[in-house]
This record gives C-alpha cells, sequence and structure tokens, in this order.
C-alpha cells in the first residue's frame, strides 16, 4: 500500500540558489511530523511545494500514490496555517472559518453545524462575530486552525504558527496543538526552527539542513543518539571535542581526547576508525568532580571559566585540553561551593552518553 | 525629539499664515454689492451668490464638471485597479518598470499634456466634446489612482491569497471574496482622489474644451478673463468651503 | 510538464493585457506629440521625414528664451524661498503631538487640496487687494508660496522616518542641541531637502494656471509663452518646446530618483 | 535649565576605583554609590484625563562596580527609570544623583553617562570609526587622544576591521558591539544599556551575555542594564531590581531573587513557579504547617508572623518536585508528558492543584519515566518550599 503522502526526489532552485537537493520523504496517515530546520533549510520551501503554491524544479509529490504535481492549491484539499495566520480582516470569526465551505457551495445549514463544531473544538465560544483584528494573538491562531480544518483536508501544514507569540502562551498552545491533533486524526505537518517546540509536539521530526533532510526519527532518538555534528549541535546544547587515535574494539570506539582515553558504545564503529572525528556529550551527562574520578577513561580536566546562574541549573563553562570548550549544566546544589573561575576541576561520564562523529 | 526651535515655529507659522492668508482675502469680495470684483464698502449684498443659480451659466458648467468628474474617475478607477491588482497577483519581473512607466506621466508639464492631447483629439474629432474631455481627464489622473490602489496592496497580506487558494477558492473568487474587500479602502481612495483630480482640473480642460464644453474651472477663467465678474469670488468661497467640509469629514473618519 | 501547468494555473491572463493597454494609453499622447517634434514638414498631422529644424526655430527665437530665463529665475528663487521656510516648518512640526502638529500639517497641505483655480483667483483678489500691481514680483510671490506644502512633503516624511532616538543619542554623548542639529539632523534630511527642492522647482516651472492669473501684461514664463503660441494654431514649434520641458521634466526627476536611491543607502 | 557641560573625568580616578585592567577583578568597594534616586515619581500626562503612573515612590541605591539589571514586563516602567538616569524624561518628583551629584535637572548632554540604545541609534552617515569619535569630539578633546581611544575601543570590542563601514552594512550583532564601542568611548562614569539584546537571536544573545559581563568586569565601569528577560538578568548580575507597575518589587542577588522570592509576582516572574494556595495549621519555632486543599500537610519555614488559618501561598519551582511510585503515597495524576530533550516535563493533578514537575534526565543516575495516566507520589526537597504572604 502507498504512503499517504510521498515526495520523491524533490528539488527547487530559485536562480542559482538551490532550496532543496533530492529530498525523498514519506508522510505517515494520522501522525504528526515537524519540519526542523535553520532558516534558509528549505523545510519552508517544501511545505510550500506541498500545498502547491511553488512548483517544484523535479521530483514528484504522491498523495496515496498518485502524483498531484498538478492539481492547483485550490484542489489538494490540504488545509494551511500561515505564520501570520492570514486571517481575513474583512470576515468574522465564523465567517472565516466558513469561508472553505461557502467556495465549495456547501449547503448554508450545513456550514452553519460545522462551523459551530470547529468553534468548540478550538474553544472560541462567545468569539463568533468578532473580527480578527478584536482577536488577541492566541485566537486568532485557534480561528486560524479551525479555518484549516473545517473542510476535513487529509493533511495539515503548519507555517511556524507559533512564532508570532510570547513564551508562555506558545508553550499553552503546543499542548492545545497536540490535543487537537488527537482528536481529529489528521495528519500534521508542522514547520518550525524552534527544537525545544518541535521536541514537545512531535511524533517524528525532519531535519533539514541546506535543502537537504540530515536525519529523521523521534525526537529522543535525534537528541540522543544524532547521526552527524549537524544535528547533534542543532538540537539543544552539545559539547564537541576533537578525538584522535580512534581504533574500533569489539563494536565500541576507543579514542583520546589530548592525553584522556575516551570510549564509546557504536555500532558502526570501524567506520570511523581512523577519520577526523569529533567526541559529542550532553551538558547535562557530564557530571563535575572536585577529586579526580578513579576511572581509566571517559574523564577529563577542565578550567572553569564562568558559572552561570539560571535559577533551577547552573551553567558551567570551562575549557578541556586540546583547547575545547566544555559546557555542563548541573542542578544548584549538585556542586556544595559552586567553582570559581580558573578553578582547575574534572568531569567525568558514562558509558553510554557519548558518541563519537564524523567532522 | 528635534528640538523646539524657535526658528522653525516661526517659519511654520508664517508659512501658514502666507498659504491661507489669500484664501481667506477672497471671502469679503465676494459679498461686494457692486457688479465688478472690488472691496464691498459698507455695502454687502448675496446677489453674487444668487448668480450662481443661473442655468444657463454657472450651473450648467457645475453640472458638464460633475458629469465629467464621474465618469472620468470611474473609469480611471476600474482600470488603476486592473492594473494594480494584475501586478500584485503575477508580481511579473518588469513589475517595477511597469509600475514605474504607470507613474511616470505625473511629472509631464501640463502645458505639454495639454499640447498632446489637443494634437490628439484634433485627431480624432473630439476636441471639445465629453467623450473627449473625459478621455483627457483619464489620461492625466489615473497614475493617481494607481498610487492609490498600490497603497491599498502593498499593506495586503500576500498570505491571504494562498489561503483563499489553500482553502478552495479560485483565482477570480479569490479577487471577489478576498483581495477586493481587502483594499475597499484603497480603491473609495482612488476613486475619490479621480473624482476631486478630474472636478478641479483645468490646465488641460483649458486646451481641449471651451465653446460647447464649459467646465467649472473654464468659466471661472472665462469670467476672470473677460469681465471680472465678482461671481468668481463666491464661487470661490463655496469651493474654498467644500474643501474645508472634505478634509473636515474625513478626518472625522479616522 | 506538470509544473508549467501549475504556473498557467496562477496566471489570469486579462489582467496582463490591460496593465500594457493602460500603458500604452497613457504614452499614446506624449509619444506622438514627442515624434511630431522631429517632422521636417510644416504639417502636424503628415510625416515629412526627420529633421531638428523646429527645435533651431525654438532656440533661435528671442521670446522663448526670455521666457525660459524668466522661469527658470523664478523657479530657482521660488524653491530654494519655499525649502527653508518648509525645513523650519516641518522640524517645528514633526513629531510634536500635543502642539497642534496635526493642525499644522492640515494647515500647509491644505492649498493642495484647494482647486488650483480658486487658489488663483484668490491670490489674484489678494494682490489687487494689497495692492501690488501684478508682474514679476506678483509672479514670484505667487511661487513662493505654492511651493512650500510642495517642499514640506517631502522633507517631513524624511523626518518621519529617521530614527527619532538618533538627536537624544547625540544629546547622551554631549552634543548640544545645536550642534546634534548640524551634525546628525541636518546631514541626515540633505535627501529630503534635495527632492523637496526640485519638486518645488519643477511645480514652479511647469505652473501655467495661477502664474497666467498674476502674470500682468510685461512678465511671461515658458507655459504662458506655449499658450499663446497654440492660440495661434497648433505648429511642430509647438511640439519641440513641449517635448524640451517634458525633457527638462524628466531629468529633475530622475535626478531627484537618484539622489533619493543613494540617500537610501546611507 | 542648565546647559554647562559637565563632562565625565577621563582619567580613572581614586575614589571610584575604577580598574581599567583587562582579565583581573576590580576591586568592590560597597560604600561607593554610583546612582541613587529616593521617591522617584514619574507620571506621564499630568493632570490630564490620561494620566498615568510610571514609576511610584521608587527608592534604590546602585553602587558602584556593579552590574545592575532593572528586571520586568514590557510597561512595568523600567525604561522610564533608565530614562530618567540618562535624562531623557524628566522625573516628575524625587531625587536622583549620579556619583553623589545631583542630576534631577541636568539635560543628556551634561550628565556622566552614556547610553547603549535598545536599536543601537548609530549615526547612519557616519562611519564606525565616526560614530565612536562622536562623543570625544563634543567634549572637546584634542585630536591625537580621539583617535587613540576610537583604536582602543575597536579593539575592545573587536571591530578593528569594520572601522571604515557604515553600520547599515553591518549584522545586528556588529552594530551591538559598536554601539557599546561609542559609549564607553567617553569613559562614562555609568553605562546604561537599554535592552540591547532584544534584536539579536537566540544564540547570538547567550553570546553576548557573556562578552557583555566580562567588558563589564574589565572596563570596571558600573552598568545599568534593562531588560524583561529573567533568564538574561539570572546570567549576568550582580544585582537585580524586579519592578512591577511602576513598583520596585525586591532588589537582590540573583540567587537570593530566585531561592527567596518575597512576592508572588517574583516567584512568579523569575523562572517558573508552582503557586498553591494553603492555609497555616500551626507554627513552632519558625516552621509553619501548612494544609494544602486534597493534598495534606506540608512543613516550610516561615520568615514573617503568620497566624493559624491565615491563608498563604506556597512556591514551589518544578525541579524541586519528586515523582516516584510504589510506595503507597501516591496521590497525583500525570495529565500531560512533554519531551525537552535536556528533561522531561510532567503536568499533574494534585485534589484540585495543577502542578508542573521537571526531571532532568542524564547525569550518571537513571531516572523513572512516566506516562499520561500515571498515579505518582510527590515529594518536595527539602527548603524547597517558600511560604507568601503577597
Amino acid at each position: 500500500m502507498p504512503a499517504h503522502i510521498s515526495i520523491r526526489k524533490a528539488c527547487k532552485s530559485f536562480g542559482s540558489f538551490e532550496a532543496l537537493r533530492n529530498v525523498s520523504l514519506d508522510i505517515e496517515k494520522g501522525e504528526f511530523l515537524t519540519f526542523l530546520g535553520p532558516s534558509g533549510s528549505g523545510k519552508s520551501t517544501l511545505l510550500n511545494a506541498i500545498a502547491g503554491f511553488e512548483p517544484l524544479s523535479s521530483g514528484a509529490i504522491l498523495k496515496n500514490g498518485e502524483d498531484i504535481g498538478a492539481t492547483p492549491a485550490d484542489r489538494r484539499n490540504f488545509g494551511m496555517v500561515f505564520q501570520g495566520y492570514a486571517l481575513f480582516p474583512h470576515l468574522t470569526v465564523v465567517e472565516n472559518i466558513g469561508f472553505s465551505l461557502r467556495v465549495r457551495k456547501v449547503a448554508r445549514t450545513e456550514v452553519e453545524g460545522r462551523v459551530a463544531r470547529m468553534v468548540d473544538l478550538v474553544g472560541l465560544r462567545g468569539h463568533e462575530h468578532k473580527r480578527p483584528s478584536a482577536l488577541s494573538g492566541g485566537q486568532q491562531q485557534r480561528v486560524a486552525l479551525a479555518r484549516a480544518l473545517v473542510f476535513e483536508p487529509e493533511l495539515l501544514l503548519l507555517d511556524e504558527p507559533l512564532s508570532a507569540l510570547d513564551k508562555n502562551l506558545r508553550e499553552q498552545l503546543q499542548d492545545e496543538l497536540v490535543d487537537i491533533h488527537r482528536k481529529t486524526g489528521t495528519t500534521f505537518l508542522f514547520v518550525t526552527h524552534d527544537q525545544m517546540e518541535a521536541m514537545a509536539m512531535s511524533d517524528r521530526i525532519a531535519i533539514f539542513d541546506r535543502g537537504r533532510i540530515v536525519q529523521l526519527d523521534r525526537p529522543n532518538v535525534l537528541y540522543d543518539e544524532p547521526n552527524s555534528r549537524f544535528v547533534a549541535e542543532f538540537l539543544g546544547t552539545m559539547n564537541t571535542l576533537p578525538v584522535s587515535r580512534q581504533r574500533a574494539v569489539a563494536g565500541e570506539l576507543h579514542a583520546h581526547v589530548g592525553e584522556f582515553g575516551v570510549r564509546a558504545m557504536l555500532p558502526d564503529a570501524e567506520q570511523l576508525a581512523g577519520k577526523p572525528a569529533v567526541l559529542a556529550i550532553r551538558p547535562e551527562k557530564l557530571t563535575l568532580c572536585r577529586e579526580r574520578p578513579k576511572a581509566d577513561y571517559n574523564l577529563l580536566p577542565m578550567t572553569i571559566d564562568g558559572v552561570i546562574f539560571q535559577g533551577g541549573t547552573t551553567i558551567v563553562k570551562g575549557s578541556a585540553p586540546e583547547g575545547a570548550s566544555l559546557t555542563l549544566t548541573t542542578a544548584r546544589d549538585a556542586l556544595g561551593n559552586p567553582p570559581s573561575r580558573g578553578e582547575q576541576l574534572w568531569v567525568r561520564w558514562g558509558h553510554l552518553d557519548g558518541r563519537v562523529l564524523a567532522g | 525629539m528635534f528640538g523646539k526651535s524657535r526658528l522653525g515655529g516661526f517659519l511654520a507659522g508664517a508659512s501658514g499664515l502666507f498659504l491661507l492668508l489669500p484664501l481667506v482675502a477672497v471671502i469679503p469680495f465676494s459679498f461686494t454689492a457692486k457688479r465688478f470684483l472690488s472691496m464691498p464698502d459698507g455695502e454687502y449684498s448675496l446677489r453674487h451668490y444668487v448668480a450662481i443659480f443661473d442655468p444657463d451659466t454657472w450651473l450648467a458648467s457645475i453640472g458638464t464638471s460633475t458629469l465629467v468628474a464621474l465618469l472620468s474617475s470611474v473609469i480611471a478607477t476600474a482600470l488603476a485597479a486592473a492594473f494594480g491588482i494584475g501586478i500584485w497577483l503575477r508580481r511579473p519581473a518588469s513589475g517595477r518598470f511597469l509600475i514605474g512607466l504607470v507613474l511616470l506621466p505625473i511629472i509631464v508639464p501640463p502645458v505639454t499634456s495639454a499640447v498632446a492631447l489637443y494634437f490628439l483629439l484634433a485627431q480624432i474629432g473630439l476636441l471639445d466634446t465629453v467623450p473627449g474631455l473625459v478621455l483627457s481627464h483619464v489620461v492625466m489622473i489615473v497614475p493617481f489612482a494607481v498610487i492609490a490602489i498600490l497603497g491599498a496592496l502593498s499593506r495586503l497580506d500576500r498570505n491571504l491569497e494562498l489561503a483563499a487558494r489553500n482553502l478552495g477558492a479560485s483565482q477570480m473568487q479569490s479577487i471577489i471574496m478576498v483581495i477586493l474587500p481587502n483594499i475597499r479602502f484603497g480603491l473609495f481612495a482612488a476613486w475619490f482622489v479621480s473624482l476631486v483630480m478630474s472636478w478641479e482640473e483645468s490646465s488641460v480642460t483649458l486646451f481641449v474644451s471651451g465653446v460647447n464644453v464649459i467646465t467649472l474651472p473654464k468659466r471661472i477663467w472665462d469670467n476672470l478673463r473677460l469681465d471680472l465678474d465678482p461671481a468668481v469670488a463666491a464661487i470661490s468661497v463655496i469651493m474654498i468651503l467644500a474643501t474645508t467640509l472634505v478634509i473636515l469629514l474625513r478626518k472625522s473618519e479616522t | 510538464m506538470s509544473t508549467a501547468r501549475l504556473r498557467d494555473l496562477r496566471v489570469f491572463p486579462g489582467f496582463g493585457l490591460l496593465s500594457v493597454g493602460c500603458v500604452v494609453f497613457l504614452y499614446a499622447p506624449i509619444v506622438v506629440l514627442a515624434i511630431y517634434s522631429f517632422n521636417d514638414g510644416r504639417s502636424v498631422t503628415r510625416w515629412a521625414g526627420f529633421s531638428f529644424r523646429w527645435y533651431q526655430t525654438v532656440f533661435a527665437n528671442q521670446n522663448i528664451q526670455t521666457a525660459a530665463i524668466n522661469s527658470v529665475v523664478i523657479a530657482v528663487i521660488a524653491a530654494t524661498v519655499a525649502t527653508v521656510f518648509a525645513l523650519g516648518a516641518a522640524i517645528a512640526t514633526v513629531n510634536r503631538k500635543k502642539g497642534g502638529g496635526e493642525g499644522a500639517y492640515v494647515v500647509l497641505t491644505f492649498p493642495l487640496m484647494v482647486p488650483e483655480i480658486v487658489t488663483a483667483v484668490a491670490s489674484l483678489v489678494f494682490f489687487v487687494a494689497v495692492g501690488i500691481s501684478l508682474g514679476f514680483a506678483t509672479i514670484l510671490i505667487a511661487h513662493i508660496v505654492f511651493c512650500i506644502p510642495f517642499a514640506y512633503l517631502p522633507i517631513k516624511a524624511r523626518l518621519e522616518s529617521m530614527d527619532g532616538t538618533l538627536p537624544s543619542a547625540a544629546a547622551d554623548l554631549y552634543a548640544s542641541p545645536a550642534k546634534a542639529f548640524l551634525r546628525i539632523t541636518l546631514p541626515l534630511l540633505v535627501p529630503g531637502l534635495v527632492s523637496g527642492w526640485l519638486l518645488a522647482f519643477i511645480i514652479s516651472l511647469d505652473d501655467f494656471i495661477i502664474t497666467a492669473l498674476v502674470a500682468g501684461p510685461g512678465a511671461t514664463t515658458l507655459p504662458l509663452h506655449i499658450y499663446g503660441m497654440l492660440r495661434l494654431g497648433m505648429t511642430p514649434e509647438v511640439n519641440a518646446i513641449s517635448t524640451l520641458m517634458l525633457a527638462a521634466s524628466t531629468v529633475l526627476v530622475l535626478i531627484s530618483g537618484l539622489l533619493g536611491q543613494a540617500g537610501r543607502k546611507h | 535649565m542648565q546647559r554647562a557641560i559637565k563632562h565625565p573625568d577621563p582619567r580613572p580616578r581614586a575614589e571610584s576605583n575604577i580598574v581599567p585592567m583587562a582579565g583581573s577583578d576590580p576591586v568592590r568597594h560597597p560604600n561607593s554609590v554610583a546612582a541613587e534616586v529616593r521617591n522617584l515619581r514619574k507620571t506621564y500626562n499630568a493632570g490630564t484625563p490620561h494620566a498615568h503612573e510610571a514609576l511610584k515612590d521608587v527608592d534604590l541605591s546602585i553602587r558602584a562596580n556593579e552590574f545592575f539589571t532593572l528586571l520586568g514586563p514590557s510597561g512595568c516602567g523600567k525604561t522610564t527609570l533608565l530614562r530618567i538616569l540618562g535624562g531623557f524624561e524628566m522625573l516628575t518628583s524625587g531625587t536622583c544623583r549620579i556619583f553623589g551629584e545631583d542630576v534631577s535637572r541636568l539635560p543628556p548632554e551634561a550628565r556622566p553617562v552614556n547610553t547603549v540604545f535598545q536599536q543601537y541609534a548609530l549615526f547612519p552617515h557616519m562611519t564606525v570609526r565616526r560614530n565612536i569619535a562622536f562623543g570625544l569630539e563634543m567634549l572637546g578633546k584634542p585630536r591625537a587622544e580621539v583617535e587613540s581611544t576610537v583604536e582602543r575601543m575597536l579593539d575592545l570590542v573587536h571591530m578593528t576591521d569594520y572601522a571604515d563601514r557604515r553600520p547599515d552594512t553591518m549584522s545586528g550583532g556588529q552594530r551591538q558591539r559598536v554601539a557599546l564601542a561609542r559609549a564607553l568611548a567617553p569613559q562614562p562614569k555609568l553605562l546604561l544599556l537599554d535592552e540591547p539584546l532584544s534584536a539579536l537571536d537566540l544564540k547570538l544573545r547567550q553570546k553576548m551575555r557573556l562578552e557583555l559581563k566580562s567588558l563589564q568586569r574589565e572596563t570596571g565601569i558600573t552598568f545599568i542594564f534593562v531588560t524583561h528577560d529573567q533568564e538574561e538578568a539570572l546570567a549576568m548580575s550582580d544585582r537585580v531590581a524586579v519592578i512591577s507597575n511602576g513598583h520596585l518589587q525586591q532588589v537582590g542577588t540573583p540567587e537570593d531573587i530566585y531561592e527567596q522570592p518575597q512576592s508572588r509576582f517574583v516567584a512568579d516572574f523569575i523562572g517558573e513557579s508552582n503557586l498553591i494556595e494553603a492555609k497555616v495549621a500551626g507554627v513552632t519555632g519558625g516552621e509553619a504547617s501548612l494544609d494544602i486543599e486534597g493534598f495534606g500537610k506540608v512543613h516550610a519555614p516561615v520568615a514573617e508572623r503568620v497566624e493559624d488559618g491565615q491563608k498563604v501561598w506556597l512556591s514551589i519551582r518544578p525541579e524541586r518536585l519528586v515523582l516516584g511510585s510504589g510506595d503507597g503515597q501516591e496521590r497525583a495524576k500525570v495529565t500531560d508528558r512533554t519531551y525537552l530533550g535536556n528533561a522531561v516535563e510532567y503536568h499533574l493533578h494534585v485534589g484540585e492543584h495543577a502542578l508542573t514537575a521537571r526531571s532532568p534526565r542524564g547525569g550518571l543516575r537513571g531516572r523513572q519515566d512516566f506516562a499520561p495516566g500515571d498515579v505518582v507520589s510527590v515529594g518536595f526537597e527539602p527548603g524547597s518550599i517558600k511560604v507568601l504572604l503577597s
């Protein structure tokens, strides 16, 4: 059985700029899939191509196995929530939501019933006859969502819909979006450059870099097992230390940072042996010690450069051998006396916490 | 923020005074009891205001001006809207060039326009006719209507059109149901500017009409040149009041 | 090819045609006028070959020369004086919402709303009332006055688009108000001043209605002269001088546009 | 109005103890007061129906050599206070002193203070070099001194390569550095910074926090920094003043503000906090027994006098809630779980109360994970409950 939506070898150029380079992707029915990447990485370009706003330079977009590349935007039956919402300013909330049914010449009574159900779903009861300009940012976002869902699209495209909102409201609306996704069962395709937002909401995340999808997986897999230095550094904070003398030993990788031995569990350890590589460790996986830990590997000396108080956690910045900089986060109380600038401490980490990546 | 400059205040006051003084000075002249243009010396009269209601002269000209202004403003607005929406939707590579080309005639000296239109209308036999005058006015005012409509379109969120298409509206539906309603103030502004400009147009009108078709500015001109009729002052006062009224109305709207 | 069809669907063919039609419609009269100014024959309807003879006639005409010099002298003086007034007015009115800035704006732009013929009548009546005899002086005074609003608008726009914290920053860096104005505000206003001056210059150069009414018997300007020529009948000489005026206006506007662009870069 | 220009002494003065040595900590002199405001009030449109009190009786002392932050939500009055210090707004009543001198009536150009504006306000018609030189030229410094100071400043903010560029050809971060250099060049006694990082993107903002902090340390100049970003305030400041609604809410070190909030506003605004209503059920020796409806009793220290039956608020940080299962104390239900990469956030229902708990992932010890619908026990780390009366 063909996938719900398939992208096959999609390429798109604007003049000499290649926005998409040979992207292929299957979107499963009912999933919450996020395109995540820095600006200009091609995620919005692909979204616009799927919506039918911009044709691909080459490649195909398939819906249930059928090529929809030539279908105009108004016949694709995909809903979209725009970045600035693009609500029709001259129409009220219910007129906005009912727009797609009106242009489809749906009977008036049915329009009213379906619009009323959407108004309930997004919690806009009492605001039905207001104009968008009289609504708050969060309410506008809900209207945009209802408008895009009322005609029961097969796919809902969301183009950075939360980026205009402040932090608290954004977190609240993230929960609501996940909730509506669960209730409607519609396939959600979400575009964002905010990695926290992506991790908090998605079933799967596709990470875009310079027109390519570099990794596509569940959020925890991407966070814990990034397949490249780009993914590792893009998702959250990551320490990357250049390693040398790496060799594969029984499915494990043994290497050195300066004079200190490091080990990481790697199924494809053979491939990295002898090539330039970095050791990647999350700041929260590092443990700070005042005495040299009793271990033969996975420990490094660290000279403290600064301690940044962040309320619940404290960030410690410092430098490791070979001039590499290290960042680690700890709970405030874990340290006893906070370390001071210039102090010489040790860090250690577990056998499964570090990863060696090409770079 | 830019400091309180006394010299600036003086220049601002002087500018205002210079600009308004003549407009105010014309008021007493309109109330003279004499038959020629003069300061009233103790005797005031409304006779020149009454004269405006002569159906053969002033009233006829007001009618002609209104007819020409209505026709040319509607045609100019329609042309400008079609041009503006076309450019906005298609965003052709030559868009900026085309817009520049349409706006450029604003800088044509009125005398040059007058000569050119005189020449053209003479060739096609429309000199001194209402259609000829309408055609001339449309040529003169289309660029201004385009400015008003492009202004409204530039404030229109491009995503509105994409949203309409995404929600299933055809191109025509999206123009009628989304674009036009959202530039309605721009359309109105374009129409209103066109109306006013056509109504008061004089430089070209003087050249291309004048015997069969006499607009209000043309009649003022003739009267002033021929017999210094104080009715000219009366009609000027009425037009100044009308302008003030329009400005006040637009202020209260916003 | 699927992508080509998709592109076509976004196009609404009628609009392209209308847009081009609009342009043709606007330019036909002027283009015809310009072409016939190079006609070798005396007729303004039959083409008899290319020649500059009408331009030579224009340049040899003593009356046209006098009128042209009058026009330029009046335009230079009027534009300069009007720009000074407009600069003062703009500085006094911008960013002073409480102090009647809006009222000042209405007063300063009111003459733009009043029909030109009415302004002309009013100016004439005013000069007669105060007893200034019509001539060169009345033309000049009238031009200075009606140029102020045109010079005011670009200067005001420039001042409003200027970052309002810059004078604060100058004061923060120990500049007195006068120094802040001379070192920061004035240099940044230059593009607005130039376009205001050029606009005033063009408006003054081209004006016909007001000039005609306040000119009196002796003084004349180029538009007045052309009008007089036209009353004697349409000749290719009129085409030539009209085309020259168009060329002058175009060049001035292009200069102003280029300066505006250069100004925007900084 | 006084127009006498009193410019700051360019040389470091003994009593202000400015230590312009890169890398070393400045000598702290807690007795020296850099800026002081007393009974400060600011009312906009006073006497009209639109009168708005932006600042209400603010008293504040800012010490020499400190990095002091004014923190609050937008419209709280923090920017007004900064503008009053800079001389861009006149105070309605009260006094404002800078290094002991009453500057209440002085125009900006007569104050020994420089400002980094929110949008930088760089002069667009001048090069970087000319921008930085402007203040020194206005002070009438000799040409050679101007030039050498400008070079030093360019070097300090690493912008020597951009000295002859104009501001509009540079990125936000570069402009920000130029604005800093321009404001530091005249060696002000006080540097005011009006949300200078808000125009930058997240990664750059984080990097600039460290740079600003070390610049302050290197120059020894007193920084007064305005922001609405509490993370920024906690990360950089020596002391923070939290302002809300024109009132000074609390002044203290970042640790104080975070650990010992004195009001619900501060607890909620700085970091995240669970705020729970509770009733006092007895006090013994500085510790109160508190009854939370639908949960039971908890104990917490109280600083102020409270009476039995009094309603109070408890503030508990999400990371101080300990979730567990299997000890028979399960009284909370997980309603939502959000994956955050380095942590997992749980939304809980405890009786009538909705709580948020955050559990860090990582470190060497594994933590238990829960799913929506799980019933769990909730414990509090010792000393994690703060009792608030307002």
